[in-house]
């Protein structure tokens, strides 16, 4: 089995180095293919060993050689394939099948055709680190890997002012998380004496519980960053300057669970601090009711997409805050399918509707995109939690945990925003596919996608669709590791809740399909009443957050930086040592006239150093005559 | 009727004379030739000028072998002292004199060598020098010092230029003025204890328990003006920038070195009994003088224009680090000041006479000095050989390691360290920083400037003969190699001090 | 009033005070020259009181050195003098100060 | 051979510079190249002969000097020295390699292979006075390298770094001179010998005072701030091979002297002080990475990046534990084909437009996708990405301190973000956006001779970043004995506790998986 981890593990490596070969060159098709073919390789491999794993319930572990090694510290490149990294690996190997595939047809025109395959490629294998190594470190190296493919791919067309500012911001952030992180795994060295997960572990249990609490908090701080959670939530909207593909696969489904991820691998940290987790929980629950309310209004389908991310984002730190591990990967996993499915057609909308986001620019696109529709249409139901789709059960079952927890704040925010994600959800639904044809105004002439590209879709269109199903598979398999257990509610009150909820969320979708599938619909223009509301500035500004950021800490840092140099580094530190240097210069420059050159100054300066001393002898022979000595 | 005086032969112990003697008969003869026959070629005096100079240094060779064996000896009616410092102060004064003589032998002509009168002179001056040294006696302290100085301030005269003459004026006047203050110093003390030897005045000193302090002081006061003046301490330096400047390069590059040192052996046996009888306001004067004078002419220095009057407070600098050995007066303390000695005279002579080999017989256009910094702009390119042997003095001028100076500064700050005195040892450190500036500039020039429009490589060279190549070529090889000859030298030099008791 | 030693002391000293006032004083570098020899002469009356106080030689001896070396500074010195007049035809001190700094 | 092998390696080259001046002008790159590589040679087989079982000195050579003295001509290394020493052989091969067309091309190859003397002739002394030699020479080749072939503030550059750094060694050459009365006054003999300083334990208020003395020295090298306003200048006005042989080996000897010198010789002294300097590291880090970021030319942001990367290694250093000292010196070397490696980089385009104003470019990455792509590595490799070289030191450096402090440790962990800030707001201002400026339309993108120079350093960082291993051990030899040295020599209270007891088992809560690969 060992040999299909490694394979699992480096294709992806093999196919970014294949595609590095060509970056300089112009478009090759085959080194999209053959990245595609890889990482379906190692897709394949996650599969093997999720069947293995499912057979057996025997974890693999290898350790394939050291990494870092000094006074007590050890680090070898180990690898954990058991019952929670292999879901993640087949996330990951199925999304990142799926996007390269359907990026072969989306890259096709772009000059980076084939330097796009090496930074996603890159991606997949930093992410494969990331979800399967045995250690904190190892995961850390992922951890950065995929900041770093993430800057790549953000920044992927450079030229863009904005693309790289994103690229940058989104790297800086995640930076910022990871000093937290780093700082967890210091508090783990220095009091575990291991970042290995087992050695770690068992050793938490004997740890005072404040230490614990501060492992806790900055781990956590790490997940933050990675999964965008508030307050460092702005560089995900910003990051969506990236091609779709890269949204769908890195800004949806994968990166940004990595936090959702390490707190569900630092479980066995967690449970033994439930407050923190309550916290998290807090925070996630924060997190999904504010970014649900800035995506009510946003006028950028992908920003309206991310924010939904976000917003599921923080459901899945909400389960995973209060203990339902299970649950949160459970969500991880479908959330994976159907955002990722969401992404992908909204990229083949781009695409027709030639680079547009805006989506009251568009309208009626059903007619002449129906497949993408569809798929749409499926992954907004999949996300708003209908049954039967995928959503219903992860997010019922967050629900659930929250409602038996007791938690009733928390249930009944998260109750709320599920009615907010439907809204928005079928909002874009309704304002890209159904009334008039808007987008006639700015004579574009929409096309459906390749049609390779829509099969390529079809796995996620799958998993949106029947992932629910296997609830209690999924269950039974990740138990053991996480140690998780089924929420029963009583059965009536099980089935109000649902009824409820269904409800709520059915009349949710009716409410945005009659306010937006109309054909009234025009496309604003700052004039209307709403859009002069206090309520509407807000969210479509984010809160003024970013505002904020750049206001009162990039400028600040800006300026602070300009007077450390000009002010302090030249003029008082480099100043002090050429003032130095110039006392000394300009002392000799005055003092040189001593040296008149006339004769008479001469003899004049011997006398007077005759008299100084003559002086200083006098002076010093009447204190020691005097001083009794 | 006076009683006939009998003293026997053997007690004069002549040999103790001998060193002095030499010069004396060579500087006669080469007078006697002149009478006998004038118009002889320079080169005659300066072999022999160089012959008597060699043997001079094997009598004191031979002297050397005899102090080792027996210790210190006595002669000429007690008044010639053979010890370690005579024998390490010769050694010098004569070393670096076979090393000055032949840069006479210059490309170009120059008035001064075409007289016998200047090697008589020269040799005289050594004698002069020698007597200082190797007697405990201030008379002959005294005579010597005027022998010499005399001597010396008609060989400045004879570069016959106006600053040379200028120089000679203010030299000569200065140093009577400074003559007539080891004069009544020496009084002074005659006055208190009846003495002019210098270890009987010790005695006494200690022996009454220094009672009248007061006077004492007086006395060295006036001795330490008079010192002062010789090893250019600041305030009583004024004329050496202007005498070095007047002065042929050759010659002040001597002057740097001979005079000093011969001071500097005075200075030890007169002021080491003081500073052993804790006398605490020589200590302060000594700091004193040792940092002022260090740190001030290294300000100086900074701001010359003329590379040979930069040398000359470089000189100044030098003079007053050295000095401090005189303050601490150890055995350690001491043997540095001999160390440091040997290694600078190589180093200083030989950028003197880099100088030297670039002296024209006129000024080129534009240039307001012999030597000003701007004449070896760009000298790498023209002249690299040349070029690298000055850097490399530089260098080692300001204690680069692992060039000569450097070991000297090395022992000398040790010497300080070990006796406690840690600021004094952070001051000299620090002005070795400062010193590097200006050694540094020439470095600039040299290496990094473009050469100055219309100087072709032959003006640095212009002097150059066979016999000033040799100088700066042994110089050369001396700076680089000293970490070789370090080890045996220290041996020698400490057990010479400590043997001698100083 | 019996003349001692002190009196003596106090002369030579006064004279050589006189002569250092000499010394920073004259601008006439003969006159310079004058007061360096009232110095070393102030000096001699010194070493010969001090002599016959002591009755003893050296001082004597020494004072006897100092007037041959002075003789002989006259002699170096008014030659310099010579030379420096000839070509500057003065003999003022101001005129000595082409080189400073 | 291998018995001297210390000395041929560090008198080769100075033969060879001598005999370089009888070279044909024409010839004399190749000469260079030949020379340099047949170093670089000696320092391969150096170390595979190295035995990396024992943590003490090896290859050590000892001739009397001045024996009256205490002086010799003491060489040896161990795994700290071992890899500056092969680093600098490297890098003065590379840079004579990728030289581009220097004027005076013979003086400069000349120069190099003095440097490398001095280069070499430091990390193997064993001597303080020979340590102190090679490392006051070194200033002479590249004071003559930034004065000669600099930009238009060359000299006063030039003066600067040479008086500043001499100044400051000067006064470590007092405590150095007190170290060895110090032990003359305890041993009887006069002895300028590490080795046998290492023996000496001194009372408290003395290792402070030694301490401070030889601070001044090595903290103006490193350079640490307050004292490191030499450095922007320096490298502003330094040709391309300056800057990088400066960056890469010369700013070495500063931390590598702490190591050598400051931690065994007073270890109650570096305890007492640990608090303190690691604040100063922590201001490097901050203040400098803020001016960096402010910088307008490029080769200044890594000039002041430079700085920031010292701090790291000089608060790893200070973490007086085997992780933080064993990562300061994988640092050492990290940052020096990293910073090497960006300064090569930088020449790169300075000599297509003789300008690195950031604001002159924008958009290489269009017209020069290779130079981009390389620069990128770099770039990232210079934040401390993992699985790059620089990670590894900073990781190791900053965990190490942490057991010390927290929260200095948290303040210096800043750094990776701020460190971020200026790296990638450089490169986003120079390499991306479109091309603007007319003259960057059609740039050569990097041809094969800068490759040449350039690719070598990308395969270092990268491997040593992947398996830092066959390095990591021998450094980890050598420092578990200094360690253990300190711990055994340490007088106080404070420093008994902060320098960690090496003797005794660690002790952890649970140590299962710990070790159980590690032969």
């Amino acid at each position: 089995m060992e040999k299909y981890l490694y394979i699992a593990l480096f294709a992806p490596l093999v196919s970014s180095l294949f595609s590095l070969l060509f970056t300089a060159t112009p478009k090759k098709l085959f080194t999209g293919i053959v990245a595609s073919l890889l990482i379906i390789t190692s897709l394949i491999s996650s599969s093997i060993l999720l069947t293995h794993i499912l057979e057996t319930g025997e974890p693999i572990h290898v350790t394939m050689m050291t990494w870092m090694q000094t006074g007590g510290l050890y680090i070898p490149f180990g690898f954990l394939v058991d019952q929670v990294s292999v879901t993640m690996m087949m996330v990951v190997t199925l999304v990142s099948s799926v996007v390269h595939v359907y990026a072969i047809g989306y890259m096709d025109h772009d000059k980076g055709f084939n330097r796009f395959f090496a930074w996603l490629s890159a991606f997949v294998f930093s992410m494969m680190i990331l979800v399967m190594s045995d250690n904190y470190a190892g995961l850390f190296i992922g951890w950065e890997g995929v900041g770093l493919c993430s800057w790549g791919l953000i920044g992927f067309w450079f030229h863009k002012e904005s693309a790289t500012w994103a690229a940058n911001e989104a790297f800086i952030m995640n930076r910022i998380a990871d000093l937290g992180m780093l700082i967890g795994l210091f508090l783990i060295y220095w009091n575990t004496g291991t970042l290995q997960y087992d050695g770690a572990f068992a050793a938490f249990h004997q740890l005072p519980t404040a230490t614990l609490t501060w492992i806790g908090i900055f781990l956590f701080i790490g997940a933050m960053g990675k999964s965008a959670q508030f307050p460092l939530h702005t560089w995900l909207a910003d990051a969506m300057e990236g091609p779709t593909p890269v949204s769908a696969l890195i800004h949806a489904a994968t990166m940004v669970t990595a936090g959702v991820y390490l707190v569900i691998r630092s479980h066995e940290l967690y449970s033994l601090i439930p407050h923190v987790g309550l916290f998290i929980a807090s925070l996630g629950t924060f997190v999904a009711l504010f970014a649900a309310s800035m995506a009510l209004v946003n006028r950028d389908m992908k920003r309206v997409i991310a924010y939904s991310t976000l917003s599921q984002l923080g459901y899945m730190f909400a389960a995973a805050g209060l203990g339902a591990y299970w649950v949160a990967l459970f969500h991880l996993m479908a959330h994976a399918g159907f955002k990722a499915l969401l992404f992908l057609g909204a990229g083949n909308v781009m695409h027709a509707m030639k680079d547009e986001l805006d989506p009251f620019k568009m309208g009626g696109l059903k007619k002449v995109m129906k497949w993408t529709w569809i798929m749409m249409v499926i992954g907004s139901l999949a996300l708003a939690g209908v049954i039967p789709f995928a959503g219903f059960f992860s997010k019922d079952t967050i629900l659930e945990a929250a409602y038996s927890g007791n938690h009733m704040v928390i249930y009944g925010v998260l109750l709320f925003t599920a009615g907010l994600t439907a809204f928005y959800s079928f909002r874009l639904v309704a304002l890209i596919f159904h009334g008039e044809e808007r987008y006639k105004l700015f004579g574009v002439h929409p096309h459906e996608a390749y049609r390779f590209m829509l099969v390529a879709m079809s796995p996620l269109l799958l998993v949106a669709i029947v992932v629910g199903i296997l609830q209690t598979p999924f269950f039974d398999m990740v138990e053991e590791v996480l140690n998780g257990h089924e929420y029963h509610i009583e059965h009536t009150l099980a089935l109000i809740m649902l009824v409820g909820t269904q409800l709520f969320v059915g009349l949710a979708i009716l409410y945005a399909y009659v306010k937006y599938a109309n054909s009234k619909i025009k496309v604003p223009d700052g004039t209307s009443k709403i859009e002069n509301s206090f309520a509407y500035k807000l969210l479509i500004n984010q809160y003024y957050i970013p505002y904020a950021y750049e206001e009162y800490i990039v400028k600040p840092y800006r300026e602070l930086s300009e007077f450390f140099w000009q002010k302090i580094d030249v003029k008082v530190v480099d100043a002090t040592v050429d003032g130095i240097a110039s006392i000394i210069y300009n002392t000799g420059e005055k003092t040189r006239d001593m040296q008149s050159g006339n004769l008479s100054t001469m003899l004049r300066w011997m006398v007077v150093g005759l008299i100084i001393l003559l002086s200083l002898a006098v002076i010093f022979g009447f204190t020691v005559k005097y001083s009794g000595v | 009727m006076l009683a006939p005086v009998n003293i026997p032969f053997e007690s004069l112990n002549l040999m103790t004379l001998a060193p002095m003697l030499i010069p004396i008969i060579g500087a006669l003869l080469i007078l006697v030739i002149d009478v006998v026959k004038g118009g002889l070629d320079k080169s005659l005096y300066v072999v022999l000028a160089l012959l008597f100079l060699v043997m001079d240094f094997f009598s004191l060779l031979g002297n050397a072998g005899l102090f080792s064996h027996d210790g210190t000896i006595m002669g000429m009616f007690d008044v010639m002292l053979i010890d370690g410092l005579a024998l390490l102060g010769q050694f010098i004064i004569v070393g670096a004199s076979m090393l000055f003589i032949p840069l006479s032998l210059t490309h170009k002509r120059f008035h001064e060598f075409s007289y016998p009168e200047f090697f008589a002179l020269f040799l005289f001056m050594i004698a002069g020098f020698q007597f200082m040294v190797a007697t405990d006696n201030i008379i002959l302290v005294f005579v010597g010092l005027e022998t010499s100085s005399l001597a010396l301030y008609t060989l400045i005269a004879m570069h016959n230029r106006d600053k040379s003459f200028e120089a000679a004026i203010k030299y000569f006047t200065m140093g009577a003025l400074a003559a007539g203050f080891f004069a009544f110093g020496a009084m002074i003390l005659y006055a208190l204890t009846g003495s002019v030897e210098i270890n009987k005045i010790a005695l006494v000193l200690a022996s009454n328990g220094y009672s009248d302090i007061g006077y004492v002081l007086v006395g060295v006061a006036f001795m330490l003006a008079a010192f002062a003046f010789k090893l250019s301490l600041i305030p009583f330096h004024t004329w050496a920038p202007d005498v070095y400047e007047g002065a042929s390069a050759a010659m002040a590059g001597y002057m740097s070195i001979v005079p000093k040192i011969a001071a500097f052996v005075v200075a030890m046996r007169f002021f080491e009994f003081l500073i052993h009888s804790h006398i605490v306001w020589l200590e302060v004067v000594l700091y004193a003088f040792v940092v002022i004078t260090m740190t001030a002419s290294n300000m100086w220095a900074l701001v010359q224009t003329d590379v040979k009057r930069m040398l000359a407070y470089s000189s100044i600098s030098h003079a007053g680090f050295v000095m401090a050995a005189i303050l601490i007066g150890t055995t350690q303390a001491n043997s540095a000041l001999f160390l440091y000695w040997i290694l600078f005279s190589f180093t200083n002579l030989g950028s003197f006479s880099m100088l030297w080999i670039s002296r024209q017989k006129n000024l080129i256009d534009g240039q307001s000095s012999d030597h000003s910094y701007d004449k070896f702009a760009g000298m790498i390119k023209t002249s690299p050989v040349a070029a690298l042997i000055m850097g490399l003095f530089m260098l080692s001028l300001a204690g680069v390691p692992p060039f000569a100076l450097f070991w000297g500064k090395l022992y000398m700050i040790s010497s300080a360290v070990s006796s406690g005195y840690t600021i004094l040892a952070l001051i000299m450190a620090l002005n070795s920083a400062i010193a590097g500036y200006y050694y540094l500039k020439l470095i600039v020039y040299m290496f990094m400037k473009e050469p100055v429009v219309g100087v072709d490589g032959e003006i640095y060279v212009a002097n150059a003969t066979l016999a000033l190549r040799t100088i700066i070529g042994i110089a050369a090889v001396a700076t680089i190699f000293a970490f070789v000859a370090i080890n045996p030298l220290l041996e020698f030099i400490t057990a010479f001090v400590s043997k001698s008791g100083y | 009033m019996e003349i001692g030693l002190n009196h003596y002391l106090v002369l030579s000293t006064i004279l050589f005070a006189i002569g250092l006032v000499g010394v920073m004083r004259r601008k006439n570098l003969l006159l310079l020259f004058f007061a360096t020899e009232i110095l070393l002469n102030a000096v001699n009356i010194a070493f010969a009181a001090i002599s016959h106080y002591y009755g003893d030689m050296t001082g004597q001896m020494f004072a006897f050195f100092i007037i041959a070396v002075a003789a002989s500074e006259v002699a170096v010195g008014l030659g310099l003098l010579i030379v420096w007049y000839k070509r500057h035809g003065s003999i003022d001190l101001d005129v000595l100060t082409t080189m400073k700094g | 051979m291998l018995d001297h092998i210390l000395s041929i390696l560090i008198f080769f080259p100075a033969l060879a510079a001598v005999f370089g001046f009888m070279i044909q002008k024409e010839s004399m790159r190749t000469y260079g190249v030949a020379v340099a590589l047949i170093e670089f040679v000696l320092s391969l087989v150096l170390w595979y002969a190295f035995d990396n079982n024992v943590s003490g000195m090896q290859f050590v050579e000892n001739i009397p000097l001045i024996p009256a003295f205490g002086i010799n001509y003491s060489l040896g290394i161990d795994g700290i020295s071992l890899f500056i020493i092969i680093l600098s052989a490297f890098f003065t091969f590379l840079g004579i390699v990728s030289l581009t067309d220097t004027p005076k091309v013979k003086y400069m190859i000349i120069t190099l292979l003095f440097l490398q003397m001095t280069m070499a002739g430091v990390f193997a002394a064993l001597d303080a006075i020979v340590f102190y030699t090679f490392w006051e020479l070194s200033l002479v080749p590249m004071l003559y390298i930034i004065g000669a072939w600099g930009g238009p503030l060359r000299i006063y550059a030039s003066i600067k770094f040479f008086l500043y750094t001499f100044a400051g060694s000067l006064v470590m050459l007092v405590g150095m001179l007190f170290m060895a009365y110090f032990y003359h006054q305890a041993a009887g003999v006069w002895s300028f010998s590490i080795l046998d300083w290492y023996r000496l334990v001194l009372p408290e208020n003395f290792q402070l005072w030694l301490f401070v003395a030889f601070f001044i020295g090595f903290a103006i090298k490193v350079p640490m701030f307050p004292f490191h306003t030499w450095l922007p200048y320096a490298h502003g006005q330094a040709p391309t091979i300056g800057s990088v042989i400066l960056a890469a080996i010369l700013l070495k000897m500063g931390t590598y002297a702490f190591v050598r010198f400051s931690l065994p010789l007073f270890p109650d002294a570096a305890a007492y002080f640990m608090i303190p300097i690691a604040i100063l590291a922590v201001i490097m880090i901050i203040y400098t990475s803020m001016v960096a970021y402010a910088q307008k030319d490029i080769k200044q942001v890594v000039a002041y990046s430079s700085i920031a990367h010292m701090g790291v290694i000089i608060l790893g250093t200070f973490a007086l534990n085997v992780e933080g000292v064993s990562g300061s010196i994988f640092l050492m070397l990290g940052h020096g084909v990293v910073a090497g490696g960006l300064f090569m980089l930088v020449g790169v385009i300075y000599d297509r437009r003789h300008t690195k104003l950031m604001s002159e470019f924008g958009g290489l990455a269009h017209v020069m996708p290779r130079y981009a792509t390389i620069f990128g590595i770099m770039m990232m490799a210079s934040v401390g990405l993992p699985l790059t070289i620089n990670f590894v030191g900073e990781f190791l450096s900053l965990l190490g301190f942490y057991q010390q402090s927290h929260i200095l440790t948290l303040l210096a962990g800043t750094g990776i973000i701020v460190g971020a800030i200026y790296m990638l707001a450089a490169y986003k201002k120079a390499f991306f956006g479109e091309v603007t400026n007319e003259a960057n339309k059609n740039l050569p993108d990097i041809n094969k001779k800068e490759l040449f120079g350039i690719i070598p350093l990308v395969i270092v960082a990268i491997w040593l970043g992947v398996y830092p291993k066959p390095v990591l051990g021998p450094i980890n030899n050598s420092v578990t004995s200094i360690i253990k040295l300190m711990h055994a020599k340490a007088t106080t209270e404070l420093a008994k506790e902060r320098i960690p007891d090496l003797t005794k088992p660690r002790v952890f809560l649970m140590k299962k998986t710990i070790n159980k690969e590690v032969n």
